[in-house]
């Protein structure tokens, strides 16, 4: 029998190369950061079910599921609104996956896998909202888009996930964008197309931290 | 006054002082014959053949604003009989027949110039519908020819083929194809239709239309006052719905915006007519240089006459695509005019189930290149109460039937025709 | 040789001396600034000619000094970035600046083209509709194209633009448009207010006509005051100045568009940085503060170089320090003209006479013509003399009758000022008339926004502070913004009178569009043809639809049409106002969107696989598929085609079909509600089975089809075809949301998480055992044709397997999470090289359908039924179900519908092409006996022949008639045999087996 | 165009696609041909205010019912479709 072994390989591994990229003459004012494995688990709550999903979504993550376009996030998890009575849920590998979650929701919610459908980056740094002006009809000035806001909306005439995670040390916005995984090689160009003359850092994580 | 070099020559020496009005300026009469409502192409058109072709003069055409205030005045100025479907291949082709003698039937220079219309295409199964449809071109008559890519690169070199997304590999090309001088048509045929003896009354909006105790029409209110007529053809595309409902009918019809766009004079670049066939875009140069332009339509209900943004950067977007030599060639002016987006994507010209009034409609964005036919065959239709044979089925009741002519084929959804 | 700059002043205005530049037109060297506009350095250069119009070509020099210019056209830059009929009154100097005259041959002075004035005579408007009639045939090969090159301006470049664009959006509480007094006060007070301020500035430099007109604003020189609010609004955060930047166009709720010229000021955009940038800008209020543009008198000679507009004149001379004459001459019908005058004065210039339309000139003035020794003539400009070296002497008809005349290099002429009106009229609005400015101001202004300043007829310094402060404080407010806006700035009115003056009847050509060289003869002449209407006018006679769209024509063009067709002007009307209120490069509008990033590019988990094994890829709407894996020593794709389906049928081979569309319908009612969208019943399909499924439009035609699985009780797994996943999606969304709200149920696109392969041929079981737990049975018995399931993968990876076959052969298909579809194939890849596994591409799969009769998008084209396609009997009669109804009318029913049957040729050598028709045989071709054509072909390897499926009338009632294919495009023609489209396999026992 | 969603807020018109007026009701099973002709084919067309269906298929994906004047393309309500989300709808 041959060797059967089953490595991950993500949409960006191929184009996704560590390091400075665009404009040198200045300090770089984007840092573009790809996650390469997390669970991602849409969540739909079934009709009339949507108090039961929220009661039952509590118990489980310890915080409420969001009703608007926010993301929550509680110690092992991030839960992102997705559009009317629904969410995604984000978290580092396992403990959130598909077969445990749909049990935790089988009266209330019906769940699709959608960890391996979408890329995740993260784009941060002092000409991120620049940058993201090319691409995202959002307004993301901080009064409009404050940490924890969410927005499904388009790049690209893709749809996106996008969100504000937490400033960075240094003060910096941080906004986290997930994106289909057969996109996500034509999305990344364009990221870089966008921020290149701002001056790019890139890397990735293995694991959502 | 006859036009030609003479004639101008000798107004020349005369300072110009001696001209005549292109069309008679009149008062509307009680009563005609006919009385077409719609001051457009197909409406000036319409009254030409009946006054020369079926002998019926004593007609009215009544336009609300200016004559080609509409579409005649808004469109991107294509002529071509390139259709795919029974139907329309014949339509068109009279139409186009219509044009090729259009200067001399009508003693106007409407600047016809047949200077090619090539449809490109960018993956085989394209090359297939364009191969099906120019096969229908040829065994109905018309001239087709599937060009592949070697003499597309000849004739057009400055296409994008070295990187291109989606690269062309040939393309459908009617030669014939070409443009005319939009104004230039309605002031050609009213000029001619005037002199046959036709009334042409601008600033009159029909308002309503007098039936008789049977229900039907027998003429027109207007903000000029009524007037009498034996048959009223409508043509006013753009506004089919809100007059056919002014005699109560509801059509398969949705009125959409198109916009068009123009860029500033240059010196000869392009020298067809082309479409885009992986985006919207499509383009020919005017004898002015104006690069002359447009795609789809925005997509939604509207009689504004105007458009937004996401389409103008999607049309620009396809022409940079396919030829990115026109990235500093600025954009001048950008207008919209209000289509009447039919439920098949092809026109209606029918009897309606009101005795006396007869439709002239659904030309969806192509109705420019149909002005001569549909002339023609509309005043067929009002001469003799029957559908001419290349008309024959466009008539208002194929919905019903399920007899559509679907060259898209994306069914009862008008704006994705 | 650098030439000195004779006319440039030794000191003021706003260039930087300390920073030369050289720059070239026409191949000669000259010397300006920065700070310069390439109009100002040719003044300073003492340049008078830089045009020739565009159909008399006459020579013409620079009108204006703001993006109104009609004359002054140049092609910018050189090879493939030259840009033709860029305004040397906006185009920035830069060092090494090339530019050339345009629309001359063979140089700018010697125009041979000028030929055409002798024949003005004849080329009066539309002159071209009552000629080039005769002979008919002249008109493409004769005519036309003397007049297409003879018409046009300048030369694009013709080669790939080289630069790159970008588009951004923004959003904003107040979006200013215009830096001039009304416009910074706007900004001042909105920005104090707390809103979100945007202000957009055409120009380089911040001011607009503070810059050359100065005043006094606060106690303090303009400049000062607009260098404090300058200052002051830069230390509000939420304020943003864009210099450069346009405001072209306002699109519904509020979104406008704006082109920021990000580098054009430099030779070429430095790396990784645009040349320009369009900008899609959210705002909830707009304050138009974009001033007003003087407006020409129209008399004889108004052409000649070296007539000015007043304002540009003194723009030249107090901005830039460049004079456009020695002596200069006035002719004014207002009081702003005068200033023209003292800012000559103020830099040393003489003063050869003001010729003043109005008999009430001040005291104030005549005094000062009294100090300055030149005389002040009640009158009118009725010729010029001179040419394209200038002007030399103006003839004057004196209000008694008399005339005089009068030596000058250069006439500065003021005819009153008209508001910007084009951005409020954008949205179809029309501009009213106002009497005592006699000029149109805004009306019917798009909802949000508001003019300030002289683009809303208030000419006067302290009005414009007064109404853009105003403006801009109310607009903070409506935004809900309402900070202390503190004091607006005070300045003092200027008296503003006027007597209007349009056109000054007498000899000689007089223009009113000086670009389209329309005359006020013209004019007359369309109003005696009836072209009467505004808009018959301007499509007449071109008037206003020139590069500049008619900013310095249009009321003068139309005030003479009111004037000879006995109506007032506002009775007369305007023309409409279309967008870009200054022409836009297109490739702005295309930004990044262009060469391979005109769409986005959507790739397969095996993409990167396949790419290493040298796959030839093909477009499939935006995603690359492999279409078939070529090996060395293959002639040809047909022979690499060919053994990739011969490996299938006698081996095994493996296909990614993971650009099918995926949806989960999960919920209680998934069953009841895929019985509504397909036309057969999927609530008795059993958990752990497929079933193929076909979708109509609600018109009766065909939709989609696919295969829908049911993985559980209330979990089914649909798929669609790759081209309609996205449309399907949103169909199923409006089902569920809109038609049948009643039913639970819930769908989510999973296209992107499952990478998915069919694998096929009859060692497919025996690849498979390789990869799938040894304990997943896999038998015919455990795992039929149909079946559907999860099962686990070896090495620990869960997947699911579908018994559905395309190929007609023994197959499967495999799901793995998308991240494991590359692993998934290096895996069969090795498990598979025992059985000679082969990777097929989207040709052999398309070639296995063929063979298979399997319809696929040539046949489901939109406007074929279930009947059609041969699937009618799976219309369920027990059930509703969208597309019903309509499916059922007459013409749909008909006996003579072009139907699906399969074609080969009775010459097994010949090839067959798609698209070519069908006639019967022994007829003539023609319209009557078209009765279908073929829509797909392929060799088939397993037949040794070309095959193909067609739509042809009453095919299936013709099996084993012999038609003939008609294919005159390609000029061939040849028989076929109309037959099963089903030619490999009809029983279906290999796929079952 | 811009669009206030009513789970998203306000977006711009790219992310929504359009379907058409609102008005004609999918005829119930068992409807005569001539009552689903007239909903699948016949419109009033309005000049003037109109409802209509859009689809945020670039956001939330949710089937929105907009009151927009075709004339001035002015909007004056937009409610989500009956069957948005989890809502429960009577059978």
């Amino acid at each position: 029998m041959a060797e059967i072994s089953w490595i991950s390989r993500g949409p960006l591994e191929h184009v996704l190369v560590v390091g400075a990229y665009g404009a040198r003459d200045v300090a770089p004012g984007i840092s573009l950061t790809e996650v390469r494995n997390f669970d991602l688990i849409q969540v739909m709550a079934r009709r009339g079910k949507g108090a039961e999903l929220a009661n039952a979504a509590k118990a489980r993550f310890g915080v409420a599921a969001p009703d608007a376009p926010k993301a929550v996030s509680a110690s092992d998890v991030t839960l992102i609104w997705s559009g009317p009575d629904q969410f995604l849920v984000l978290s580092k590998g396992g403990k959130h996956a598909i077969d445990i979650l749909s049990q935790a929701f089988s009266q209330s919610a019906s769940l699709s896998d959608q960890s391996h459908a979408r890329a995740l980056i993260s784009v941060t740094g002092a000409k991120a909202r620049a940058m993201l002006a090319k691409l995202s009809s959002l307004d993301l000035h901080p009064a409009s888009f404050p940490i924890g806001a969410a927005a499904a909306t388009s790049i690209d005439h893709t749809g996106v996930n996008l969100w504000r995670g937490n400033d960075r040390p240094d003060g910096q916005p941080v906004f986290n964008l997930l994106v289909f995984a057969s996109f996500a090689v034509s999305l990344w160009h364009t990221m870089l197309d966008a921020a290149a003359e701002y001056g790019v850092d890139i890397g990735f994580l293995e694991e959502l931290a | 006054m006859r036009y030609s070099i003479f004639s101008l020559a000798r107004a020349a020496f005369s300072g110009h002082k001696n001209w005549q009005r292109t069309w008679r300026d009149v008062s509307p009469k009680d009563h005609y014959d006919v009385v077409i409502i719609g001051g457009g192409g197909h409406g000036l058109a319409t009254a030409w053949f009946l006054a020369s072709e079926y002998g019926i003069s004593n007609v009215a055409v009544l336009e609300k604003g200016w004559i080609g205030s509409g579409n005649a005045g808004r469109n991107t100025t294509i002529i071509r009989s390139n259709y795919g479907l029974p139907g329309n291949t014949g339509f068109y082709e009279l139409s186009m027949k219509l044009w090729e003698r259009m200067e001399q039937d009508l003693n106007y220079n409407t600047m016809v110039s047949q200077r090619g219309v090539i449809n490109l295409y960018h993956s085989d199964a394209q090359r297939d519908a364009y191969a099906r449809r120019g096969n229908t071109m040829r065994i109905n008559g018309i001239d087709a020819e599937l060009l592949d890519l070697a003499a597309v690169k000849k004739m057009m070199p400055f296409l994008n083929f070295d990187n291109a997304r989606f690269p062309v590999q040939g393309g459908l090309l009617q030669r014939r194809g070409g443009t005319a001088r939009h104004d230039a048509v309605v002031w050609g045929y009213a000029h001619a239709a005037s002199a046959l003896g036709v009334d042409i009354i601008q600033n009159c909006e029909v308002t309503g239309f007098s039936r008789d105790a049977t229900g039907r029409v027998t003429g027109v209110e207007t903000s000029r006052g009524t007037i009498g007529a034996g048959k009223v053809g409508m043509a006013v595309a753009g506004s089919s719905s809100r007059v056919a409902a002014m005699a109560g009918l509801r059509l398969p019809i949705e009125s959409h915006v198109l916009q068009a766009f123009v860029s500033e004079a240059i010196k000869p670049l392009i020298p067809n007519v082309m479409t885009f066939g992986a985006g919207h875009f499509y383009v020919s140069q005017s004898d002015k240089g104006g690069l002359v332009f447009g795609g789809d339509i925005d997509g939604y209900n509207s009689y504004a006459q105007r458009g937004n943004m996401p389409v103008m950067e999607d049309v620009c977007e396809g022409g940079m695509a396919l030829m990115p030599m026109i990235g500093r060639v600025r954009l001048l002016r950008q207008w919209g005019g209000i289509m009447d987006m039919s439920m098949d994507g092809s026109p209606i010209i029918d009897r309606t189930p009101v005795d006396g009034l007869y439709l002239n409609a659904g030309w969806c964005y192509g109705g420019f290149k149909a002005t001569p036919g549909s002339g023609l065959v509309f005043a067929h239709l009002l001469a003799r109460d029957e559908l001419h044979k290349e008309a024959a089925r466009f008539r208002l009741d194929r919905f019903r039937r399920g007899a559509m002519i679907d060259e898209k084929g994306v069914g009862a959804q008008p704006n994705l025709h | 040789m650098i030439t000195s700059q004779p006319n440039r002043l030794a000191s003021g205005g706003l260039i930087d001396r300390s920073a030369p530049l050289n720059f070239r037109f026409d191949g000669k060297t000259f010397a300006g600034f920065q700070g310069d506009t390439l109009a100002s350095a040719l003044i300073a250069n003492g340049v008078k000619l830089v045009g020739r119009s565009f159909k008399y070509h006459r020579p013409r020099g620079i009108l204006t000094a703001g993006s109104e210019e009609p004359n002054a056209l140049v092609e910018l830059r050189t090879g493939a970035r030259r840009e033709p009929n860029t305004k040397a009154t906006t185009a920035e100097l830069y060092d090494g600046l090339e530019a050339a005259s345009q629309n001359r041959w063979p140089s700018l002075r010697h125009d041979l083209m000028a030929v055409n004035q002798l024949f003005a005579s004849i080329f009066v408007a539309g002159f071209y509709y009552k000629t080039f009639m005769w002979p008919a045939k002249f008109w493409e090969a004769v005519y036309e194209p003397a007049i297409r090159r003879a018409a046009g301006l300048g030369r694009a470049a013709g080669a790939a633009d080289p630069d790159h664009y970008d588009k951004a959006w923004a959003h904003c509480d107040v979006l200013i448009a215009g830096s001039g007094p009304a416009g910074l006060a706007a900004a001042l007070a909105a920005g104090r207010s707390g809103a979100r301020v945007i202000l957009c500035e055409e120009d380089f430099l911040l001011g607009g006509r503070l810059l050359a007109d100065g005043g006094t604003i606060d106690g303090m020189p303009a400049a000062e005051w607009v260098s404090r609010t300058l200052a002051e609004l830069a230390t509000l955060p939420d304020v943003r100045i864009m210099n450069r930047t346009t405001l072209f166009g306002v699109y519904d709720g509020g979104t406008y568009g704006a082109i920021e010229r990000v580098n054009d000021h430099l030779p070429s955009p430095p790396e990784h940085q645009v040349r320009q940038r369009l900008w899609r800008i959210v705002a909830k209020r707009c304050v138009v503060a974009a001033g007003a543009i003087e407006r020409p008198i129209v008399f004889a000679g108004n052409d000649t170089p070296g007539v000015m507009m007043a304002s540009a004149m003194r723009t030249y001379v107090a901005r830039y320090s460049a004079t456009p004459a020695k002596r200069i001459a006035l002719f004014t019908n207002n009081e702003d003209g005068w200033r023209t005058v003292e800012a000559a004065l103020g830099a040393g210039l003489q003063i050869a006479a003001v010729v003043d339309a109005r008999p009430d000139v001040s005291a104030a003035h005549r005094a000062l013509a009294a100090k300055a020794g030149f005389a002040v003539l009640n009158g009118f400009v009725s010729g010029v003399d001179g040419g394209k070296d200038g002007v030399k002497k103006i003839s004057i008809s004196l209000a008694g009758g008399a005339r005089a005349e009068v030596e000058t290099d250069g006439l500065a002429v003021s005819g009153g000022w008209n508001p910007a009106v084009g951005l409020t009229s954008y949205h179809r609005g029309r501009p009213k008339w106002q009497d005592d400015i006699s000029a149109f101001v805004p009306d019917g202004a798009p909802p949000g926004m508001e003019a300030a300043g002289a683009a809303n007829g208030a000419f006067g310094l302290g009005a414009c502070l007064r109404q853009g402060f105003a403006a801009g404080a109310a607009a903070a407010q409506s935004a809900g913004r309402d900070g202390n806006a503190g004091a607006p700035p005070v300045a003092d009115d200027e008296a503003f009178s006027l007597t209007p003056l349009w056109h000054v009847a007498g000899k000689g050509k007089a223009f009113v569009d000086y670009q389209h060289d329309v005359t006020a003869a013209d004019i007359e002449l369309a109003q005696r043809e009836g072209f009467e209407s505004v808009e018959h006018l301007k499509r007449y006679t071109t008037l206003g639809m020139a590069t500049d769209q008619g900013k310095t024509s249009n009321v003068a063009g139309l005030a003479i049409m009111a004037a000879v067709s006995g109506k007032s002007i506002p009775e007369t009307g305007t023309t409409i106002y279309r967008p870009p209120y200054v022409p836009v490069a297109i490739g702005a509008f295309a930004g990044q969107h262009r060469d391979e990033n005109f769409h986005a590019t959507r790739l397969t988990p095996s993409h990167h696989w396949a790419a290493e094994q040298g796959a030839v890829f093909v477009d499939t709407g935006l995603w690359k598929r492999a279409q078939w894996y070529p090996r060395a020593g293959e002639k040809d794709w047909l022979e690499t085609v060919i053994r990739e389906v011969k490996a299938v049928r006698g081996g095994v081979g493996f296909c990614d079909v993971s650009t099918l569309g995926k949806i989960d319908v999960h919920g209680p009612d998934a069953g009841a509600f895929l019985d509504r969208v397909y036309i057969n019943t999927f609530s008795n399909l059993a958990v752990g089975k497929a079933r193929y499924g076909l979708m109509l439009r609600e018109d009766g035609m065909v939709y989609d089809d696919g295969t829908t699985s049911r993985l559980a009780e209330d979990h089914y797994f649909l798929t669609t075809t790759t081209a309609k996943a996205g449309p399907v999606m949103q169909h199923l969304e409006f089902c569920r949301q809109v038609l049948f709200p009643e039913l639970n149920v819930q769908l989510t696109s999973v296209s992107d998480q499952w990478a998915q392969f069919s694998i096929a041929g009859p060692k497919t079981r025996d690849l498979l055992r390789e990869i799938v737990d040894p304990a997943e049975d896999l038998s015919n018995e455990a795992f039929p044709f149909m079946g559907a399931r999860k099962v686990s993968l070896r090495g620990g990876i869960g997947a699911r397997l579908f018994r559905i076959s395309f190929s007609g052969e023994m197959a499967f298909e495999i799901s793995v999470p998308a991240r494991y579809g590359d692993a998934l194939v290096r895996n069969l890849m090795l498990a598979g090289k025992q059985f000679g596994v082969t990777p097929y591409g989207t040709e052999a799969l398309g070639v296995m359908r063929i063979e298979k009769g399997h319809v696929a998008g040539p046949e489901l084209n939109g406007t074929t039924t279930a009947a059609d396609l041969g699937l009618g009997k799976m219309m369920s009669t027990r059930k509703d179900f969208i597309g019903r109804v309509m499916a059922g009318r007459e013409a749909l029913a008909a006996r003579d519908r072009q139907v699906v049957v399969g074609i080969k040729a009775t010459d097994s050598a010949r090839r067959l092409r798609s698209g070519a028709h069908v006639i019967p045989k022994g007829e003539i071709p023609g319209p009557a006996n078209d009765q279908g054509y073929i829509t797909s072909v392929c060799f088939s390897p397993t037949l040794d022949q070309w095959i193909g499926l067609a739509l042809v009338e009453r095919g299936r009632d013709r099996i084993g008639e012999i038609v003939h294919a008609h294919d005159p495009l390609r000029g061939e023609d040849y028989d076929v045999e109309l037959c099963n489209p089903v030619f490999y396999d009809p029983d279906g026992g290999r796929q079952r087996g | 165009m811009r669009i206030v969603c009513p789970f998203c807020g306000e977006r711009e018109l790219g992310e929504f696609t359009y379907l058409g007026d609102a008005k004609p009701v999918r005829p119930a099973a068992g409807a005569s041909e001539d009552e689903v002709f007239d909903y699948v084919y016949l419109r009033d067309n309005i000049a003037g205010a109109m409802s209509e269906y859009w689809y945020h298929g670039g956001g939330c994906r949710a089937w929105l019912k907009i009151t927009r004047n075709t004339l001035t393309h002015e909007i004056s309500s937009v409610e989500p479709a009956a069957g948005v989300g989890a809502r429960q709808v009577a059978r």
